[in-house]
């Protein structure tokens, strides 16, 4: 008999919605013409591409579909978000720049790339739950501040931002204020006007739309120096031809995604809490990574950290048995570093190890939750079986951090013992 | 496109290793313990040995690690079973990615964890039994 | 009876081949997993791009796939080469960049953006067919010269540039040499080592693959600073969740346009042959831009321009009756500029605004040449029974450029007369 | 999407005008006429009058320049006819858009180039009909 296949992965992408993919068919070989082109192959391109401009204008309740800059994806959309604002302001507004500990990668490089060039940076930290405190936002910002950073949503380990409150800040202080929506868009409503952003970035592929498409919303008074130099595509903005078929298949995606926006977020919300409750149930010694369900927490992701075993075994077996996740572990991560998101909310360096995140996704349903906790409840039993910590734990040499017991020393001390060098 | 489940992160022979590993455990009243770990990635490795007449009777692991970590330490414990000390302390991490039929990159490090435990049990054992230790200096 | 329609706008881009459109289908909604990942969702779709990698490799004789970027599109792979190679080799190698005259907006724009940055820029004239003489960049090379950006064919009038031979002078310099073979690829061979570049680009839009996607070759030897920060993709120099259908569905337009190229040369140049023969034969006054069909012009564009009258309309008719043409006209521009090619092979204000590029591709038949020809005659005729001009002409108050008669002031002259400006 | 065919540039009214052009050719001695140049362009652009007791009788156009160039000046000619030279010279090109549906931004100074061509050909009539420009003046 098969195996269930169980798709976890949904904070890393999604598969394409039945009715974008179909919107997008006839893009590649009937509708192929470029938008600039003057003849009907053109003319028949730039009606669609309005259209999907203006459902993802929808979305995220911009004034005009105009304040929309398409790019390459959500990476291409920060690095001209931050980029592009700097350079277009910081002779202005100044060469400082304030950003939280645990953004993506695509938004500290780009910070890190800034800094490199002229350009002061102030990290804000965040608590043990990963949240933004808008205060040390507000004390970070200095007469020099040309731009604050902080996402909507952490991806890692799914905690909401309190963006709306910053914004005031940044209002008041006069200060533009750019969200990366990208772990957030499609799985909580966005109103741009409402959070009070001046730019805001996501790509379509993590709500059931295409990969190689990412959105820019700047509204108009932020100024953004454009970083794809060519032709005037994008209204000069963004140059190269349009990607059409993705662009098309973005919008019906967006358009999906309002109208079934309640839906969605109450089912994968509601298969989030039995995912939740089952594992803590059933499984000892496991941590919960950010917000427990509820407010202050995406309703897609579960970032948990198993002890006494590590993360990539978990997630080969979990995908032995059909069911894909990813993991923050220095092991799954090609720098053999862990995410920095879990250094920032101060994980423990065991507990890092042993990272697991889990995003759903609607259609996930009550069985693929149920048959992922009996699935993973085995594989951690199979794992500690294996792993020389937790026979340590028991004998009382290495005491849990989740749990103390009083009993031995942590984990790092012991790992520091043997290796004879501090972990990292 | 072959079958989703068919595709696999490492060749089948390290999967098999990572799946079934062999010696899993702990040597009853082992003759020498070799724990280690791996600054660059945290993973932990321990080696127990069953040392008879010189040769390495038995030989098991347990492994706080990723799939090539777990695959590794059971890849040198089939392999260094049967060994000599003097062979044994010649083991090479090569010899542990060659059988398993290669690693990436990125993982090399794992097979050199389990010869580091493997040395380490060996160290152990010897520096219990000082006079072996001596002859064989 | 519906009109033919015959799509003669290659140049801009084309159709995706229904063997790459049907490779790209399952990595919608099946396959729809990111190649970072570890689980099976994420190696299945490792395999496939690593084939599409080599395909492409091998389309342009590439070392090894290992130094091909996916980025995301020809525009973006310019951007990279030029602004990536200057920053990575400024300070060892120097501020000076020479590129031709007739480069496309991608080109010309990034190096704008370096001119802007430090950087100083030579640009090389071409001869009045738009060759650029090898000779003269060998001449614009100074010690601090950097970076060499020539294209290997151009885009409006189709020459093919003597790269061979500039980057025999480029390699005696120590200078790296960088080609734009974005009208090229897919219509000629390309041999990225028997050329003799460091860089080259383009995008498998133009020969049946998708949008989306663009490709940068760099030798092993030819640094590049990354400009999309962010994740480890594509080795660290390109950031962001791949576009795989879009990368899988240029593997496949990479294995047809290798198997298929002689073939497609083939026809596609006996077309080009007959719609030169044929409007030559049945319209008077109108002149070939760049080379005559043959070794020095690509097969599958023709670029000429109409005496007496204007671009846009002959495009706008031509469409009508189903024909699908681009023009260099400024009229069709939305800068209102003529085209810069044009203007660099010192083409004639008049004629400059008559211009149409047409440009053949493989499923273009000898019927819808035929009909070309046919319809653009009697175009032709309609639009200058509507021009002053040719009346102008025929009572000799303006001069022919094509043909001089000796009688009457030329059209600039005229245009300038009566607009009270010269005409730019 | 509707089928490729069914696309236009320009809006139905405007490819109308464009198509089949209104009122093109050359007054048979023209009363007046104005050949007016666009720097932006380099459109050209040609107006023919019958002038009739103070009135535009005829208004002829030829033009060179792209599509909303010559439908500019079909409907120009058309606005313009049977008005008095009054009227006429009060003539906008805001007339033009508005009776072709509007032009793209970057197309409005096509219908700017109708409305200097009808005054140019107005100016023509009046500088060779002396008495009545003085009487108008
Ligand atoms: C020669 C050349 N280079 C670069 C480009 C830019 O490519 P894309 O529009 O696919 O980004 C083009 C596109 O027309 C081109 O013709
Ligand atoms: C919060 C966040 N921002 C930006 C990105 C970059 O997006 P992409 O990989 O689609 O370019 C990601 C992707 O994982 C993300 O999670």
């Amino acid at each position: 008999m098969d195996k269930r296949s169980v798709y976890l992965d949904h904070q890393t992408t999604t598969p394409v919605l039945e009715e974008a993919f179909q919107a997008m068919v006839p893009y590649f070989r009937e509708a192929y013409g470029s938008p600039s082109s003057l003849h009907r192959f053109g003319l028949q391109v730039r009606e669609g591409l309005k259209e999907a401009r203006q459902k993802i204008a929808q979305m995220i309740n911009a004034e005009s579909e105009e304040d929309l800059i398409f790019t390459s994806g959500g990476t291409e959309s920060a690095n001209l978000a931050i980029k592009g604002f700097a350079d277009a302001n910081v002779r202005t507004k100044g060469n400082h720049i304030v950003v939280s500990a645990i953004e993506h990668p695509a938004v500290m490089n780009s910070v890190e790339y800034l800094s490199k060039h002229g350009f002061e940076v102030t990290q804000v930290p965040v608590d043990i739950i990963g949240r933004i405190n808008p205060e040390d936002v507000g004390a970070a910002i200095t007469p020099k501040t040309a731009l604050v950073a902080v996402h909507l949503v952490n991806h890692d380990i799914g905690t909401i931002q309190p963006v709306k409150e910053i914004a005031k800040i940044t209002a008041e202080k006069g200060v533009a204020l750019y969200a990366d929506a990208q772990a957030a868009a499609g799985w909580m409503p966005i109103d741009v006007r409402d959070l009070g952003v001046q730019l805001l970035s996501f790509s379509p592929h993590r709500f059931y739309g295409p990969k190689g498409i990412g959105v820019l919303y700047r509204s108009r008074k932020a100024r953004v120096t454009s970083h794809i130099h060519g032709g005037v595509q994008e209204g000069g903005r963004r140059a190269g031809t349009e990607n059409v078929p993705a662009i098309i298949g973005a919008g019906v995606a967006a358009e999906f995604a309002v109208r079934e926006m309640d839906q969605r977020v109450a089912h994968v919300a509601m298969l989030q809490k039995r995912l939740y409750d089952g594992l803590w149930k059933h499984v000892q010694y496991i941590k919960l990574n950010g917000p427990v369900p509820g407010p202050l927490r995406i309703c897609n992701t579960l970032n948990l950290s198993t002890e006494f075993i590590e993360g990539e075994g978990q997630l080969l077996l979990l995908d032995y048995q059909g069911i894909a996740v990813a993991s923050g572990s220095s092991c799954v991560s090609k720098s053999l570093k862990v995410s920095h998101v879990l250094s920032a909310i101060q994980l423990d360096h065991a507990l890092a190890q042993g990272n697991i995140i889990m995003s759903l996704g609607k259609d996930n349903t009550v069985e693929d939750v149920d048959y992922v906790v009996e699935t993973f409840a085995k594989i951690v039993v199979k794992l500690r079986n294996m792993s020389p910590m937790w026979k340590e734990f028991e004998e009382g040499v290495i005491d849990s951090v989740i749990a103390p017991t009083g009993r031995g020393k942590s984990f790092t001390q012991h790992a520091a013992d043997i290796s004879g060098k501090p972990a990292h | 496109m072959k079958e989703t489940k068919e595709y696999t992160l490492y060749n089948d022979t390290v999967m098999d290793h990572f799946l079934n590993p062999r010696n899993m455990g702990d040597v009853e009243q082992a003759d020498g313990v070799g724990e280690v770990g791996a600054a660059a990635c945290g993973d932990i490795m321990k080696i127990s040995l069953k040392i008879r007449d010189g040769k390495i009777e038995d030989a098991r692991f347990k492994t706080f690690g990723c799939g090539s970590a777990i695959a590794s330490s059971s890849m040198a414990t089939e392999l260094i079973k049967g060994r000599t000390l003097e062979e044994a302390k010649n083991f090479s991490n090569q010899e542990v990615v060659d059988a398993l039929g290669g690693l990436p990159p990125v993982k090399i490090h794992c097979s050199v964890l389990a010869e580091e435990a493997l040395k380490a049990a060996i160290e152990d054992y010897e520096a219990k039994q000082p006079k072996v230790a001596l002859a064989t200096a």
